[in-house]
C-alpha cells in the first residue's frame, strides 16, 4: 500500500476531501475515492477527454492531473452539471438532439461544450469542432454533438436576451 | 405459440417517429454504470503482464518474488486456467489467446495475472515477475506470411480447401472460393479488362471505454461477472466452459457498454478475471489501459486483394475475379472467407469468381469489426468500379446501375436474392442534389457501393405489465446504439399505449433465456421481432381477462389502440377496456399480465448503401480533407429515425477514418508502435463536415414490420468512396489505405514522374 | 513517491538537487503525467513549482515579456498584448494538444520535455526567447535554442528549474508565424513543424530567423533559409529558394509519424507557407 | 429437394454442384449431408448457413423447406 496525502477541495459546489497516494491521477481519486464515476476513463494519457474536467474553471484531462494538486481548488464535473434537480441546457438537448449512443464520452463532451459555451456563448460550426476536438466519439460521426450544441448556444441566448 | 415474421404493410402511430431514449437521462448525468463504474466489498485490482515479443517461447515464469510482496492476494499463469475445451479448437484458441500457453504468439499477448489490494500494488507486482523467453522469427505482414519461408506460427494448422490435402503445416489456414458462371468465357467475352491490386492496414473498432470487468467466484462454483460486453450471455457460456463452471451458476450482468463495433464479442480479461476471483476467493475487478487495448484485442485484418473486371463497351460486365488474403491474427479465422462473401454482393456478373486466403501472422487474434471484412473488400472492387468506368468513358453511378443487383440476381455466395435495395439507392444518389453541387479547385467527387448481410439469432424477451398499466420490457440484447428505445417504441405500438409507459431494460442472464451477442445488426431486428410475439401475447391475456370481466367469449373481444373492445353481437353497450383498467383488476382476474417470446430470429434483411464523398486533397502535402459527405441507406424500416441516423453517420466516419489515418503500425521488431490515441488516428470533430443521411425503405419481408439491421453497412463503402474522391480530385488511384498524406504524396509524385 | 510543493523556484531548486531518486519538476504535468501512467517514469519525488508566487503570471514591460513557468497554454492564448506582439509563439503554443492540454501545457514544458517536435520550441527560438534558469546557487539565462540537446535531453543541469521565459519586444514592421503538418486537424504531434520571424524596412525583409522542428534531433535553426529571404519582398524565387534551403536543412528519420522523404518535402512546403504569413503581419504585401 | 453447395465445401469432398436429398427440413438436410460427407460432418456442425429462396437462415434448424425452393449450403456469417 501505498502512503496516502489527505486533499481538501471543492467538487461541483461542495467541500469534499480524500486521501491518495501521491502518484495517483486526479481522475482516478474523483472516480474511486470520491465516487464520481461520470468521470471516465478512455484513456489516461489526455487523448481522448473521456476524463473532462473543470479546474479552478480551467477544463483539462483529470487523468493528467494528480490528485494532490487539487488541494484547495475547486473542481466541476458532469455530476454537478444540472442544478436543483433540472438539466442543464447542453444535458436537454444532448438528448433531443440524439447526440449520444453509447454515451461513455457523453461527460466529457458535455464539460467541455460547457466551457466552450461559457467563454464564447455564439460559437460557430468551425468553432464548435475545434473546441470539442480534444474530445473522441467513436459511435456518432460528430454529427449530432454538433447540432446539440449549436441548438444550446442559440437557447441560451435567446434565454439570456429575455 | 407461432407466430408469422411476415411483413405487413400497416400504418404506425409510434413506430417511426422519434423519441428520447431511456438511458438519456443517466448517460448525460453520469449516473449510467459502465464496465468499470461497479465495485465490490474487498475487491481486488487485477492485471496482467503481457509479452514484449511478437513470437517467443516462454522458457519460465517465476512468480516466487511477486508472491511474497504484501497485498498480493493470486497469481495465474496457464496452469490456472487448464485447458477444459476437448476437441473444440475454436474454444481452445480462445482460452489460449487469454493466457499464452508456453509461447507468446504477438507482442501483447498474456502470460500472467496479478490481483492485488491496489493498483499500485499490482502493477508492482507484474514487474516482480520474471519471464525467460527465446525470442523466435516473427512475421506480421500478410503477404509476407504466405511465403514458404515465412516462420510457421502454428505446426497443427495444415492449409483447408487445397486438394491434395498439405503434407506441410502452413500459415494459410484455409482457401474459399466462391462464384458463379465461367470466369474464363466471361474474360472471353469482355471487350475492355481492368486490373488491380490492393491494400488496407488494421485498424481498431476504437471504442472509447476499455473493457472491464468485475468478477467474483466462490468455492462453491456460484459466480458473479459484471462487465461491458456486446452479449453477456454468449459470454457467460464461453467463460464457463473456459473455467469449468456451470452456466446457471454464472450469473452475468451486462454494464452499460462504452461501444463495441464488434470488438466486444469476444473474451480476453473476463476468464482471468474469474480465474484470479476464484485463486483469491474475493471479487477481482479489472480495467484494460488504452495501450493494452490496442496491442491485445480488437482489430480487424489487413489485407491485400486483387480485382479484375471485364465488361462490354456498352458497361455490361461479363466477368469479375478477386482474389482475397486476410490476416487473422495468430489464430485462424474465416475473414477471407466473409470478404469473398461480400466483395460482389452489390451487382448482377454473371461470371463471378472469389478466391479467399486465410492467414496468420504475429499480431493479436482478428475479432469482428462492424461488418467484419466487407470494407476491404468494399474497397478494392469499387475502386476497381471507377476504374472501368474511365476506361469505358462511363459515369461511374452509370456503370454500377448498368450492373446494380436486384431481386432476382444469383448473389455471389449462391441463392437468389430477395426484394433489396442497391438499385434504390443508386438512384437516390443520382437524384441528389449533392451529385451536382459545384466542386473547387482540387476537390473531387466519388462514390460506392456497400453491401452486409445482417444476422438474427438467439433471442428471448419478457414483457410485464405493472398493475398501474405500465409496461417493463426485459431484452437480453445488449443495447450498443440506441435498441432500449425502439424496442421500448415497438411495444408501445403494439399494445397500442405511450412510448412513455414502456421501460426497457437489458436483463441479467439469470432473467431470461439464451440470447445471441448483439452482433451482425441484429439487435432491434431480432429483439424487435421477439418484442412484438411477446406482445401479441400479452394482448391475448388481456383480451381473456377483458372476456372475463366482461362475462363474453373471448372469439369477441378485439385490441384496438390500447384498449379491449366487444366486437360480438349484442356486446354493442359495453364500454371499452383500457390496457391501465384491465391490469388494475389483474390480481382477482388471474394473476400477473405478461407475454414472453424465445426465438431464432432468421431471415434478416440485407442491408445496401451508396455512399457520396467530396474531398479536397492539398496537392503540396498529400492531404485530404472531407468537405462533404452522404450516406444514402436501406434500413428496411426505420423504427426510431434518430438513431438510424445515427449508425449510418457513425459508419461512415469510422469508415473515413480508416481511409484516411487509421492503422497499425509495427515495427522490424514486430511490436506495435502507435498503441494510443494519439497515433492510432481516429477522426476528431474538427476532421469532418456533419454527415448528411438519407434513409431508405424497402421492407424486409422476413420481419413483421419489415426491418433490416442497420447497423453495420454504412462502414463499407467509405473507403472507397474516399479513395474514388481523390482519383478524381487530383487523378491518382490510390490503392494502399489508408490514403494517409505521405502515401498520396507519393502518388501525387509518381503521377507527375509518369 | 513524494510531492512537494516550493514556496520559490530556489526552494525548488533545492529540492531537485538534494533528491537521491528520480525527481522530476511538476507545472502542466501533461508529459510527465503520460510517462507516469505508462510507466516510463517511476519518480521518488515531484516538485509541483504552481504554488510558487507569479510563477503563473505574464509580465510585460518595455523590454519585452517575462512568461511564468506555470503559465498555460490557454493563458497565453488569452493574452491580448502577447497575442499581439508574437502572434506565431501564441499560435504555437495553441497547437500543443486539445483545449483541455491547453488548460495545462507550459512553454518550459514543452520545452524540458525535449521532444524534437515540440510546437512552441521553434516558434521561441525564431522569436529570440530566452529561459530564465534557476538553480540552487545561481540564476542564468540562456537562449531557448541552448536547453534541449537531443532528443529527451536538455542541458539544464541537476537541480535547475526554468523559472520563466523571456521574449523580447517585438520591433515594429515584424511578424512571425508558426505552421505544422499533422495528419489530423488537431489531437496530433507535428510531422514537420516551422516557425519564421522576420522584420521589413521599406516592404524588403530586413532580418529573418527560420526554425524547423520535427526534422531533426533537435529544432534547428536553418541560416540559409533566412539568407534566401532576407533582401526579397517574398517573390517566387526567393520563396523557392527558402524551400530547397529548408529541405536541405532536414535532417530526419522515419517512424510511425512520417518518413523522411516526406518531412524534407513537406518543411519546403510548410516554410513558403509559413513565410508568406510572417510578411503579412508585418505589414508587407504580397 | 435439391441443395447447391458453395465451392468451398466441394473440395476434397468429390461433391457435386447441386445434390439430390430427401429432406424436410433444415436439420434433416444437414443429417443427409453428414451421411453423404464424413468430411463436412465438423464444418456442418458449427460453420454453416442455409440459404432458403434467398433468406439466410444460420440458427433454426427447424425451420421446413417448401417444396421447389431454392436451397444453399453456405457459409457461417457473423458480424461485428
Amino acid at each position: 500500500m501505498s502512503k496516502s496525502t489527505l486533499v481538501s477541495t471543492t467538487v461541483n459546489g461542495d467541500a469534499v476531501e480524500f486521501a491518495c497516494p501521491a502518484d495517483e491521477s486526479l481522475m482516478t481519486a474523483l472516480r474511486d475515492r470520491v465516487g464520481l464515476t461520470g468521470v471516465k476513463e478512455g484513456c489516461g494519457t489526455g487523448d481522448c477527454g473521456a476524463c473532462s474536467i473543470s479546474l479552478d474553471g480551467r477544463l483539462v484531462c483529470s487523468c493528467i492531473v494528480l490528485g494532490v494538486e487539487a488541494e484547495g481548488r475547486s473542481i466541476e464535473t458532469v455530476e454537478g452539471l444540472s442544478q436543483n434537480g433540472v438539466l442543464h441546457p447542453l444535458q436537454q438537448n444532448f438528448i433531443d438532439h440524439a447526440a449520444l449512443q453509447c454515451g461513455i464520452c457523453t461527460p466529457g463532451f458535455l464539460v467541455a461544450a460547457k466551457a466552450l459555451l461559457d467563454r464564447n456563448p455564439n460559437p460557430d460550426e468551425s468553432e464548435i469542432r475545434y473546441a470539442l476536438a480534444g474530445n473522441l466519439c467513436r459511435c456518432t460521426g460528430y454529427d449530432k454533438i454538433v447540432r446539440a450544441v449549436q441548438a444550446t448556444a442559440k437557447d441560451m441566448r435567446k434565454k439570456g436576451r429575455s | 405459440m407461432a407466430h408469422d415474421n411476415s411483413y405487413v404493410d400497416k400504418k404506425f402511430n409510434v413506430v417511426g417517429t422519434r423519441f428520447n431514449r431511456p438511458d438519456g437521462i443517466d448517460k448525460v448525468t453520469g449516473k449510467a454504470r459502465y464496465g468499470a463504474d461497479a465495485s465490490a466489498p474487498g475487491q481486488l485490482v487485477g492485471k496482467v503482464l503481457r509479452s514484449p515479443h511478437a513470437h517467443a517461447q516462454i522458457l519460465k515464469i517465476n512468480t516466487s518474488k511477486a508472491e511474497k510482496l504484501q497485498g498480493v492476494k493470486s497469481i495465474i499463469t496457464f496452469e490456472d486456467l487448464p485447458d477444459l475445451t476437448g476437441a473444440d479448437q475454436g474454444m481452445a484458441d480462445i482460452l489460449e489467446n487469454c493466457m499464452a500457453r508456453g509461447r507468446a504468439l504477438y507482442d501483447g499477448h498474456a502470460v500472467a495475472a496479478v490481483a492485488a489490494v491496489d493498483e499500485q500494488t499490482a502493477a508492482k507486482a507484474l514487474k516482480l515477475i520474471d519471464v525467460k523467453y527465446k525470442k523466435l522469427p516473427h512475421v506480421t505482414d500478410v503477404d509476407e506470411a504466405m511465403l514458404p519461408t515465412a516462420p510457421i506460427i502454428h505446426d497443427r494448422i495444415f492449409t483447408r480447401g487445397v486438394e491434395p490435402k498439405p503434407t506441410k503445416p502452413s500459415n494459410i489456414s484455409s482457401r474459399t472460393e466462391m462464384g458463379n458462371g465461367d470466369i474464363e468465357a466471361g474474360f472471353a467475352e469482355a471487350d475492355i479488362i481492368v486490373e488491380h491490386s490492393f491494400k488496407t492496414e488494421q485498424t481498431h473498432q476504437g471504442y472509447i471505454e476499455p473493457h472491464a470487468c468485475l468478477a467474483s467466484v466462490n468455492p462453491d462454483g456460484t459466480a458473479e461477472l459484471w462487465v461491458t460486453t456486446q452479449g453477456h450471455f454468449v459470454f457467460r457460456n464461453v467463460c464457463a466452459g473456459l473455467l469449468g463452471l456451470d452456466i446457471a451458476k454464472l450469473k452475468v450482468t451486462s454494464s452499460e457498454i462504452g461501444g463495441g463495433f464488434g470488438g466486444k464479442t469476444h473474451v480476453w480479461v473476463e476468464p482471468v478475471a474469474l480465474a484470479l476471483s476464484r485463486k483469491a476467493n474475493r471479487p477481482v475487478k479489472m480495467v484494460m489501459s488504452r495501450d493494452e487495448v490496442f496491442r491485445a484485442t480488437g482489430p480487424t485484418s489487413s489485407t491485400s486483394i486483387d480485382v479484375k473486371l471485364g465488361a462490354k463497351k456498352n458497361g455490361r460486365i461479363t466477368a469479375a475475379i478477386a482474389e482475397l488474403r486476410y490476416q487473422g491474427g495468430a489464430f485462424p479465422g474465416n475473414w477471407a472467407m466473409l470478404g469473398c462473401m461480400t466483395a460482389f454482393a452489390c451487382y448482377d456478373i454473371k461470371n463471378n469468381k472469389s478466391i479467399g486466403w486465410d492467414v496468420l501472422v504475429n499480431r493479436p487474434k482478428v475479432t469482428a469489426y462492424r461488418a467484419p471484412s466487407a470494407p476491404m473488400a468494399a474497397f478494392a472492387v469499387e475502386s476497381a468500379m471507377d476504374i472501368l468506368a474511365k476506361e469505358l468513358g462511363m459515369k461511374a453511378i452509370d456503370v454500377r446501375l448498368k450492373n446494380v443487383a436486384r431481386e432476382g440476381t444469383l448473389a455471389p455466395y449462391g441463392p437468389t436474392y430477395g426484394p433489396i435495395g442497391i438499385e434504390d439507392t443508386l438512384k437516390a444518389v443520382k437524384a441528389h442534389p449533392h451529385m451536382r453541387a459545384k466542386l473547387k479547385p482540387n476537390q473531387g467527387r466519388g462514390v460506392a457501393c456497400g453491401f452486409w448481410f445482417n444476422i438474427g439469432g438467439q433471442t428471448s424477451t419478457d414483457l410485464n405489465i405493472g398493475v398501474d398499466g405500465t409496461v417493463n420490457l426485459a431484452v437480453g440484447t445488449v443495447d450498443v446504439g440506441g435498441s432500449r428505445s425502439s424496442l421500448a417504441m415497438i411495444a408501445a405500438e403494439e399494445l397500442g399505449i405511450d412510448y412513455e409507459d414502456v421501460k426497457a431494460n437489458i436483463a441479467d442472464t439469470t432473467s431470461l433465456g439464451h440470447n445471441d451477442m448483439t452482433e451482425g445488426s441484429r439487435g432491434t431486428f431480432s429483439s424487435g421481432m421477439a418484442t412484438i410475439y411477446a406482445a401479441r401475447e400479452a394482448i391475448e391475456v388481456l383480451k381473456q381477462r377483458a372476456a372475463q370481466t366482461w362475462g363474453i367469449p373471448v372469439e369477441d373481444v378485439a385490441w384496438e389502440a390500447g384498449h379491449a373492445v366487444a366486437t360480438g353481437k349484442g356486446h354493442g353497450n359495453l364500454p371499452k377496456l383500457s390496457l391501465r383498467e384491465i391490469a388494475a383488476k389483474s390480481g382477482r382476474t388471474g394473476g400477473p399480465i405478461a407475454g414472453h417470446n424465445e426465438v431464432t430470429a432468421d431471415g434478416a434483411g440485407m442491408g445496401f448503401a451508396s455512399h457520396i464523398c467530396d474531398v479536397e486533397v492539398d496537392p503540396e502535402t498529400g492531404r485530404s480533407t472531407i468537405v462533404r459527405y452522404t450516406v444514402v441507406q436501406d434500413a428496411g424500416k426505420a423504427i426510431n429515425p434518430d438513431y438510424v441516423e445515427g449508425q449510418f453517420q457513425g459508419g461512415a466516419t469510422q469508415g473515413i477514418g480508416w481511409a484516411l489515418n487509421e492503422e497499425y503500425i509495427y515495427g522490424d521488431d514486430g511490436r506495435l508502435q502507435n498503441p494510443g490515441f494519439l497515433d492510432y488516428r481516429i477522426p476528431v470533430c474538427s476532421d469532418l463536415p456533419f454527415i448528411d443521411t438519407k434513409i431508405l425503405e424497402i421492407p424486409n419481408p422476413n420481419h413483421p414490420y419489415g426491418v433490416r439491421g442497420v447497423g453495420e453497412t454504412s462502414i463499407v463503402p467509405p473507403l472507397a468512396a474516399v479513395a474514388n474522391a481523390i482519383a478524381n480530385a487530383t487523378g491518382v488511384r490510390m490503392g494502399h489505405a489508408p490514403m494517409s498524406p505521405p502515401r498520396v504524396l507519393a502518388a501525387l509524385d509518381a503521377l507527375d514522374a509518369g | 513517491m513524494r510531492y512537494e510543493t516550493p514556496a520559490s523556484a530556489k526552494e525548488a531548486a533545492g529540492l531537485l538537487k538534494k533528491e537521491k531518486g528520480a525527481a522530476f519538476l511538476l507545472a502542466g504535468g501533461t508529459d510527465l503525467l503520460v510517462k507516469l501512467k505508462m510507466g516510463i517514469v517511476e519518480p521518488d519525488l515531484v516538485v509541483d513549482i504552481k504554488r510558487i508566487p507569479k510563477i503563473s503570471d505574464i509580465q510585460s514591460s518595455a523590454k519585452g515579456f517575462t512568461i511564468g513557468a506555470a503559465v498555460s497554454g490557454a493563458e497565453l492564448g488569452e493574452h491580448a498584448g502577447l497575442k499581439k506582439a508574437w502572434p506565431g509563439v501564441v499560435e504555437a503554443a495553441n497547437l500543443i494538444g486539445s483545449d483541455q492540454i491547453q488548460g495545462r501545457a507550459t512553454l518550459p514544458g514543452n520545452l524540458c520535455n525535449a521532444s524534437p517536435a515540440a510546437d512552441s520550441v521553434p516558434a521561441l527560438i525564431a522569436a529570440g526567447a530566452k529561459a530564465v534558469v534557476v538553480g540552487p546557487l545561481k540564476k542564468r539565462t540562456v537562449p531557448v535554442e541552448k536547453v534541449m540537446i537531443g532528443p529527451g535531453k536538455t542541458s539544464l543541469a541537476k537541480g535547475e528549474l526554468i523559472e520563466a521565459i523571456t521574449l523580447p519586444k517585438a520591433e515594429p514592421r515584424s511578424g512571425d508565424a508558426y505552421l505544422r503538418f499533422t495528419p489530423r486537424t488537431e489531437m496530433d504531434i507535428a510531422v514537420v513543424g516551422i516557425a519564421i520571424s522576420l522584420k521589413l524596412e521599406r516592404g524588403v525583409i530586413k532580418k529573418a530567423r527560420v526554425v524547423l522542428g520535427a526534422v531533426a534531433p533537435t529544432a534547428i535553426v536553418v541560416a540559409a533559409a533566412a539568407r534566401a529571404i532576407v533582401g526579397s519582398k517574398l517573390d517566387d524565387k526567393a520563396l523557392d529558394k527558402l524551400a530547397a534551403a529548408c529541405s536541405a536543412a532536414c535532417n530526419p528519420i522515419d517512424d510511425k509519424r512520417g518518413t523522411i522523404e516526406y518531412r524534407v518535402r513537406v518543411a519546403g512546403v510548410l516554410a513558403k507557407r509559413a513565410a508568406k504569413i510572417a510578411f503579412q503581419r508585418a505589414g508587407g504585401s504580397l | 429437394m435439391r441443395v447447391s453447395l458453395s465451392s468451398s465445401f466441394r473440395v476434397g469432398n468429390d461433391a457435386e454442384a447441386t445434390l439430390e436429398v430427401q429432406a424436410e427440413t433444415i436439420a434433416q438436410l444437414m443429417a443427409c449431408l453428414a451421411d453423404r460427407f464424413p468430411n463436412l460432418r465438423e464444418v456442418l456442425s458449427s460453420d454453416v448457413a442455409v440459404s432458403i429462396d434467398g433468406q439466410i437462415y444460420r440458427d433454426d434448424w427447424t425451420q421446413t423447406i417448401p417444396s421447389g425452393a431454392e436451397v444453399y449450403l453456405i457459409p457461417r456469417i457473423e458480424g461485428g
